[in-house]
């Protein structure tokens, strides 16, 4: 059957916790910061951004946006630009695929990317002495100089994949099968499933009247999917100009 | 014939010609680039089989179910577990990163007195001679334990003190204990049935109490909706991540909590929005909208949607007594919806203050790295991370994250007694003992930590009541023998009681409160005791905007 | 002329002989094994004939790899013989319970994940369709070891021009593939890489 | 010393005169330094990684792809003279030819040489030629770079062999005669590697949707800034030459080219420049009208963060573009080498103001409506880099001239005393 | 890039890209390698010196590629198109018969008449066994004086016309004496003998190249003018003894002149 990996993100339930980020870095390796490491040079597949409606005092409101990867699921920027197949839509899934073992560390695919979804390693991966112990087994290391991104944790599909092999079925249990930002969401504002089954609950969701996507004019197809019920935040995702400008980074 | 230059140059030519067609330059070429796809400097993970175990978290009180992937003796890998009764799976951001910290840079790996080097026989000498020589003050960050119990134990024998530092949330609680005699340990917040949250400063929705309890409730019953089920009012002087969130952010000047509170009384009991006559504060409704920045217009329309939305409960950062009196007036003492008594034992909460000036002092792990000890008493202070600064007295290595046998008993908040146990599943990162096996080490007649562990166990099953959350959930009833209680707390099963037959309990208010509580401490700091983050916390603070890098923690 | 053709003909000749002869002597790094273990013993006097009864498959399909020291120690918890490995294995594996730093060398790299439930369960391969007659072999070969990617030697295989090769004598992704491709499996990238 | 001063003398031709061997190496010494710097800062990428430079997750590309992109631009000179000579027979640019080739070698190993150190892990980078993905305006940029840096290494061979030492081998000087008879073949293969990759460094950027900056609809797989890239590269190499050659006669203090050289070159960039600029403004008028419209930016936003304003694109279009076009072409300013020199100076920086803004520019623009516009200032590792490229061209430049016939007939048009 | 490596894949524009690749790939190769062929081949088959003469005569300053028939006083100016090769002149005849105005010598370099010269100094003489004797003229004697070193051919090589003939050192200065004609050496001389060569030509012998009478000094006057205004360096003594004869061993006397210029003028190379 055809799987179309995605996530849907309700804003509304979003704290800003980011509970995701660090549940993403533990899960797939994912080095702490070198110390002279910024926003601008971090390695964080999953990102929270904080934007506001602009207003000051008791009027201000704030949101969050996690971001990660969109998977895009048409014209892939990324994958269309990289000189050596180390990117691409995997068939099975529709995951983006990034494999930092075939990387140059060129960056075109980061320059490609409109969401900055793609981090670059400018240092070597380093952790604090014998905490290399604590290393995902399902994850290998990315080396300095190559670029990564979220692959939504395919070691937990790995191991998802086996366990069903073992049992002797073709199909994974989808209970197996959750990235760790999904899992590791205390409001439950990250939700994951198969965008191309009708009855997953990610489908509904993604076909919501609150439902939208970052950027959807550019027409990549991003399999990631916000929704939304205050106005600002909708107004501020769809580039409504006056918004937008006053839009403050997260 | 000799062999000219121009000879060199052909026999070069030959060469380089037989080096193409030779393996040399193909093979190094593709050795060199798999070179770099495993640098040797690089750390590659543990080979070899994961297994999961389940287990509590024991890095705050909040005593959250964790399942821990663990690669042998290492765990590598921690989630939360959705069949929690409290946290539903929910977990602090730090928690998922919590595996990392017995590697921290700043974990104590060697006795150390006065700064220097010293060993575990020296410390235990040290201890001995100090409690022959005068009385003992142990301070435990976490009462209720069967460390705790280990502790009270060693100070009714040596007619030492036993003392408790008190969290924000429990501190919340003081001034209905102070009021009612109820202890704190026994009261908490009936959130679930609550229909208005009205939270003075307290960070409801960045790890406040039981991080994940309050969440889910407002991410189910608030999140998005402009007229919910759960109205979360946040009075806070700065756009937090709770106010942010909450249905109404109210931004009072900072510090005048009290104030409000008072105004709000007044315009209650102006306006008769409540049934009960309580004394009446002395502040004027136009003092406190002047003292707290807001109109008096909004500080009663702010009472109006208390009253008309209850159950309505305050929470306030701390032991305010202004907003537990408030409280009191709504009427969201021991009723549903407000300030629940979890059980009803009676026992006194034990004093505080030494019967004389103390000779020694020990700190155990769980005492924040702030709290200041009796200054001529030496310190046995345990911990299992350096938080810097005084290196007078003795440091001991304690146990860190999933090294130590203990259990944790019902989370401050929570409106349902609990207790689970949390397993040594890791293997020590270095030499460590905690105070609790410290003392077994110096009188050997106390009674073990696993000791009390079993007793409470059987005390729980003698009680039959409650119920058991581990692989399947199962009423206590259910289950035949306290030996299997056990196993199941030990595999990481939590046991959480049934409310109290009678949860009844008064306050006895004479006047209006004035005091101002302690202030809080800052945000994520609070659902975080320790003094280290862990590793990947960079990615909040230094890798991206989302926070600040809470005041002396360091990653 | 003719002394030219000589000149550059002896120039090619050494390089050949360098490239072909001498370079993977110099190329690899040999190291015994930790201890002399015999398949073939194991197979015949201790009815261990089938792989799985040492290398396990787990419930959820995760593979245990090379048998831990205590499932050793359930028959050789003392000394069953006079030989020296015997000794070492008994005095400085088992009794200490130490793991044996085995030199695997059908080892792959961090970067791979390869499952061998799916291969054996779903695929149905056989051991030796990979790893060949390892499970009879009498005697250990020695363990050559890439002294640049530090990869087995079998990852690339032992001819040179991975010309005419034994199964299990080459384990680069290009055999992998060439597997795939025959029986047309199609996984992407993620089907083998972590 | 006495040693160098022989062999610097028997290295030259004889016939010509040029200047002290000392006065030579006083020339070279700070062009040497520079480059060692630059080899410094480029060992210290390689060995610590790219943290050594000021580059970040936004700011992927930086200053290294703005001088390659420019280097480029600038080397088309090499096969553009060779296709109008060999080609199109233009038999009187021949004199030019050598140096033009020099020059274009100079661009093209430079910009080589950069790209090694700008890539994360350069003993990896022969994988795109191992596993390329076809559809990568990337792929199609190092393919015919590389390939042309060899034809142009072939097209060096016979004017390194025309050396005075290296003629008296008679192998080698039968070869070079040779090799020459064959460099029509090469000049063609140039022109096609050129042609292509000139365009897919158009193509890098215009294909990139995700940046509404920089995207254009284009022909079949090309976006309209391939063409617009090989028009303007055809358009600046003929102006560069002549600032090179002006710049070594005023060096020499001689003439190298014959006037007319001058007034053939200025016209044909002239022209293509004109048609250049048409295109270009041809193609401005789409995309703020349609492109980018429809992907939901309204363009002149992206003039609205300073210092990137629309000025930028007036002075790109008009000062840079269409002034130099009438200077180059119109019969008066053409007849006046000061004219003709100004305005190649001023298409050449039109052309680097465009390859800066289609790098820099684009990076620094917001995507995300909530994204900030971005500072990138380079490191002196960088800088360093970049000035070691330029040095390491001087320096082959005037090795070149000194040593080898670079300017053909030139030799024996003159021979008043040298200065430089 | 291949069918058997990852990444490979069936379509047409894959395929055009890499067939384009290999086109261009192949092209280079190929072109470098017929170079090389073509090179290899033209030294079997003895047209690299022609060659390598050719290529060398375009490189000379015009002053040196004068026609003999404007030396010889026959002609205004004219520059040589056939690389002092008469034997291929179409006009040579018309211009040989031209009335001459033979030039006379002041300064003493003397010739003599029964020699036939070659531009790179060098004078033949052929004998009555039908052998053809090789020397060095006065002119170029007195610049080099007693050489350092010879290096004679083998005898039975084969020597080409404008090729070395043989390789002489003086003070560090490598000289390539270029061979008048072409033949296979029989006997080898030296200084001493007067004579370096003793050649067996090839084929029925033409001389029609070399210089003769009227032409000869006509060259010398222009040689010596040439070696005037080279000396005339300002730390250089004067060369030319007043009327009497050229100084001898002229590379001892001067050490200062620029004899690496004086060499290759004198000797024809670039």
């Amino acid at each position: 059957m055809n799987v179309r990996y995605g996530f849907v993100i309700d804003l509304d339930r979003c704290t800003g916790c980011g509970a995701c980020m660090v549940a993403c870095a533990a899960e797939n390796n994912v080095p702490p910061a070198a110390p002279r490491a910024t926003p601008r040079t971090g390695l964080t597949p999953m990102l929270v951004r904080k934007v506001s409606n602009g207003m000051e005092g008791a009027a201000r409101r704030e949101a969050f946006f996690p971001i990660a990867c969109m998977h895009c699921g048409n014209e892939t920027p990324c994958v269309a630009v990289c000189p050596q197949q180390a990117v691409e839509v995997d068939k099975a899934t529709g995951i983006v695929v990034q494999m930092p073992q075939r990387c140059l560390g060129c960056r075109y695919c980061m320059t490609a990317c409109p969401y900055h979804a793609r981090y670059f390693n400018w240092w070597d991966p380093a952790w604090p002495a014998g905490m290399e112990k604590s290393l995902n087994p399902g994850v290998a290391v990315r080396m300095r100089g190559v670029v990564e991104k979220c692959n939504m944790c395919p070691a937990r599909l790995h191991s998802a994949k086996e366990k069903a092999a073992a049992a002797g079925k073709k199909e994974i249990d989808p209970a197996d099968y959750i990235p760790a930002c999904a899992k590791a969401c205390p409001t439950g504002a990250i939700t994951f499933g198969n965008l191309a089954d009708k009855n997953d609950s990610v489908f509904t969701a993604a076909h919501s009247s609150s439902a939208f996507r970052l950027l959807a004019r550019l027409g990549t197809e991003p399999k990631v999917y916000y929704k939304s019920q205050e106005p600002w935040v909708r107004a501020l995702a769809e580039r409504d100009s006056d918004h937008a400008t006053e839009a403050q980074h997260g | 014939m000799k062999f000219t230059r121009r000879d060199l140059l052909i026999s070069t030519a030959g060469a380089a010609a037989g080096l193409v067609l030779s393996p040399v330059p193909w093979k190094l070429l593709s050795d060199a680039s798999i070179w770099t796809q495993n640098f040797p400097w690089i750390p590659q993970p543990a080979h070899g089989p994961v297994g999961t175990k389940y287990s509590t978290c024991t890095l705050c009180e909040g005593g959250c179910g964790i399942r821990v992937r663990m690669a042998g003796k290492c765990p590598v890998g921690v989630v939360g577990v959705s069949a929690h009764p409290l946290t539903k799976g929910a977990l602090c951001p730090l928690a998922f990163a919590a595996h990392q910290l017995n590697w921290h840079p700043r974990r104590l790996r060697e006795v150390r007195h006065d700064g220097r080097a010293a060993s575990w026989s020296e410390a235990l000498a040290a201890f001995r001679k100090a409690s022959s020589e005068g009385p003992i003050g142990i301070v435990d960050g976490r009462p209720g334990r069967a460390a705790s119990s280990v502790f009270e134990a060693f100070t009714q024998k040596q007619q030492g003190s036993y003392q408790a530092v008190l969290s924000a949330e429990s501190q919340a609680l003081a001034p209905y204990a102070d009021w009612s005699g109820v202890p704190v340990a026994s009261l908490g917040y009936d959130m679930e049935n609550a229909r208005t949250v009205v939270s003075f400063g307290a960070p409801l929705l960045d790890g406040w109490g039981i991080p994940g309890r309050f969440t889910h409730l407002w991410a189910d019953r608030a999140a998005g909706a402009s007229d919910p089920q759960l109205r979360l009012i946040q009075i806070e002087p700065a756009l937090s991540r709770t106010a942010a969130r909450a249905w109404q952010w109210v931004p009072i000047r900072g510090g005048s909590e009290t104030q409000l509170a008072a105004g709000l009384a007044r315009v209650l009991l102006e306006e008769r929005l409540v049934k009960s006559a309580g004394p009446m504060p002395h502040l004027t409704l136009d003092d406190a909208a002047a003292q707290t920045g807001l109109s008096a217009g909004g500080i009663r329309d702010l009472a109006r949607t208390m009253a008309e939305n209850r159950p309505v409960v305050a929470i306030a950062a701390d032991g305010n007594p202004a907003i537990a009196a408030l409280n009191d007036l709504l009427g969201a003492v021991a009723a549903p919806g407000g300030i629940v008594r979890i059980k009803e034992d009676t026992t006194p909460h034990v004093p505080d203050a030494a019967s004389s000036p103390l000779r020694a002092m020990l700190l155990d792990s769980t005492v924040p790295w702030e709290f200041a000890a009796q200054a001529d008493a030496e310190v046995f202070r345990f911990a299992a991370w350096d938080g810097g600064g005084n290196t007078a007295g003795w440091l001991l290595p304690a146990p860190g994250f999933l090294e130590e046998l203990t259990d944790v008993p019902t989370p401050p908040t929570s409106a349902r007694e609990t207790y689970s146990v949390a397993m040594n599943l890791a293997a020590p990162a270095t030499e460590v003992q905690s105070a609790a096996q410290f003392l077994l080490n110096v009188d050997a007649t106390l009674p073990a930590v696993d000791k009390v562990i079993h007793a409470r166990c059987e005390g729980i099953f003698r009680a039959r009541q409650g119920t058991v959350y581990g692989e399947q959930t199962l009423a206590l009833s259910k289950i035949d023998s306290a030996q299997h209680l056990e196993e199941q707390l030990r595999k990481g099963a939590v046991w959480m009681g049934d409310p109290p037959r009678d949860g009844r309990f008064r306050c006895e208010l004479k006047e209006w409160p004035t005091g101002v509580g302690v202030s809080p401490a800052a945000s994520w700091a609070t659902a975080w005791a320790l003094p280290v983050l862990p590793a990947l916390a960079t990615k909040l603070y230094q890798e991206s905007t989302l926070r600040e890098l809470p005041v002396g923690r360091q990653a | 002329m003719k002394r030219n053709l000589l000149i550059f003909g002896v120039g090619m000749a050494l390089a050949l002989v360098t490239g072909w002869a001498a370079f993977p002597h110099a190329l690899y790094v040999r190291r015994a094994q930790p201890l002399e273990f015999r398949h073939k013993t194991h197979a015949e006097k201790s009815g261990l004939a089938q792989c799985d009864s040492c290398h396990l498959l787990g419930t959820n399909g995760e593979f245990g790899g090379i048998a831990e020291v205590e499932s050793c120690a359930g028959c050789h918890a003392d000394k069953m013989g006079t030989s020296k490995a015997e000794a070492t294995l008994v005095d400085s594996y088992i009794k200490p319970s130490r793991e044996t730093p085995w030199l695997v060398y059908s080892r792959q790299p961090a970067n791979v994940w390869f499952s061998h439930a799916i291969h054996t369960r779903r695929a149905g391969l056989a051991c030796k369709d990979c790893h060949g007659s390892m499970g009879e072999s009498d005697q250990q070969r020695i363990y050559e070891q890439n002294r640049i990617s530090g990869y087995s030697r079998d990852i690339w295989g032992h001819s040179m021009s991975r010309l005419e090769r034994a199964p299990g004598d080459g384990m680069k992704m290009s055999d992998c593939e060439d597997c795939h491709h025959r029986r047309n499996v199609e996984v992407g990238c993620l089907g083998c890489h972590k | 010393m006495a040693d160098l001063l022989l062999i610097d003398r028997r290295l030259i031709a004889r016939g010509v005169t040029r200047s002290s061997t000392l006065r030579f190496m006083f020339w070279l010494v700070p062009w040497v330094a520079l480059v060692a710097l630059g080899v410094y800062a480029a060992a210290l990428c390689l060995y610590y990684g790219l943290n050594q430079t000021h580059m970040d997750n936004r700011f992927a590309f930086g200053m290294w792809i703005y001088l390659d992109l420019g280097m480029i631009a600038m080397g088309a000179g090499a096969f553009f003279t060779g296709f109008l000579v060999y080609i199109l027979k233009q038999e009187d640019l021949k004199p030019i030819l050598n140096s033009a080739v020099v020059v274009g070698l100079i661009c093209y190993s430079g910009a080589v040489a950069v790209l090694m150190v700008d890539v994360g892990q350069p003993l990896r980078a022969w994988f795109t030629f191992w596993h390329p993905n076809t559809h990568s305006m990337l792929t199609e940029v190092t393919f015919c770079i590389t390939c042309y840096l060899f034809v142009l290494i072939l097209e060096y061979l016979p004017v390194l062999l025309r050396n005075r030492q290296m003629r008296k081998v008679p192998s080698f000087l039968v070869f070079e005669y040779q090799l020459h008879k064959m460099v029509p073949v090469l000049a063609g293969l140039g022109a096609f590697l050129s042609f292509f990759h000139q365009g897919s460094l158009g193509g890098l950027y215009g294909v990139l949707r995700g940046r509404p900056f920089a995207f254009r609809q284009g022909f079949a797989i090309w976006p309209s800034t391939f063409f617009l890239f090989i028009l303007s590269a055809l358009a600046v190499g003929p102006s560069f030459l002549m600032l090179v050659t002006a710049t070594a006669e005023t060096l020499a203090g001689r003439r190298l080219a014959l006037p007319s050289v001058f007034r053939k070159l200025g016209f044909i960039s002239g022209v293509l420049l004109g048609i250049y600029v048409a295109a270009k403004a041809i193609d401005t008028l789409i995309w703020l009208n349609v492109t980018s419209r429809a992907v939901g930016f309204s363009p002149w936003d992206f003039y609205s963060y300073k210092p990137f304003g629309s000025a930028l694109l007036f002075l790109e279009i008009v000062p840079l573009g269409l002034l130099p076009a009438i200077l180059l072409t119109l019969p008066m300013t053409n007849k006046k080498r000061g004219w003709v020199l100004c305005g190649a100076a001023l298409a050449c920086s039109g052309v680097l103001l465009n390859r800066f803004i289609l790098t820099v520019q684009t990076l620094a623009l917001p995507t995300l409506p909530f994204d900030d516009f971005l500072q990138y200032i380079p490191s002196w590792q960088e800088v360093a880099t970049f000035t070691g490229v330029i040095a390491y061209g001087v320096i082959l430049y005037s090795l070149s001239y000194r040593y080898l016939p670079l300017f053909g007939q030139a030799k024996g048009v003159d021979k008043n005393v040298s200065v430089g | 890039m291949f069918p058997w490596v990852d990444g490979f894949h069936w379509s047409p524009g894959h395929i055009i890209f890499l067939s384009l690749f290999f086109v261009v790939v192949l092209t280079i190769v190929s072109t470098f390698a017929r170079a090389i062929w073509r090179t290899a081949s033209d030294f079997r088959t003895h047209h690299a010196a022609e060659t390598c003469w050719r290529l060398n005569f375009a490189e000379l300053p015009e002053a040196e590629r004068r026609c003999r028939h404007e030396l010889a006083g026959r002609l205004d100016n004219r520059i040589c198109p056939n690389a002092f090769d008469c034997r291929h002149c179409a006009q040579y005849a018309e211009f040989a018969a031209l009335p001459a105005k033979a030039a006379s010598l002041q300064a003493g370099v003397s010739f003599s008449s029964d020699l036939l010269y070659h531009r790179g100094h060098t004078w033949v003489r052929p004998e009555a066994d039908g052998a053809l004797t090789i020397g060095l003229d006065e002119l170029a004697q007195h610049l080099i004086g007693r050489p350092d070193s010879v290096q004679l051919p083998a005898q039975g090589s084969a020597v080409e016309s404008n090729g070395v003939a043989w390789r002489m050192t003086k003070n560090g200065h490598e000289i390539q004496v270029r061979a008048p004609v072409d033949g296979t050496v029989v006997a080898t001389g030296g200084d001493k003998q007067g004579w370096y060569l003793k050649l067996r030509p090839h084929h029925p012998v033409n001389l029609r190249h070399l210089l003769r009478d009227a032409e000869v000094p006509g060259w010398l006057a222009g040689e010596l003018d040439r070696l005037q205004l080279q000396f005339s360096t300002p730390n250089a003594q004067p060369c030319l003894a007043d009327g009497g004869t050229l100084m001898s061993d002229l590379m001892d006397a001067m050490p200062a002149a620029d004899w690496d210029a004086v060499l290759a003028a004198t000797f024809l190379q670039a």
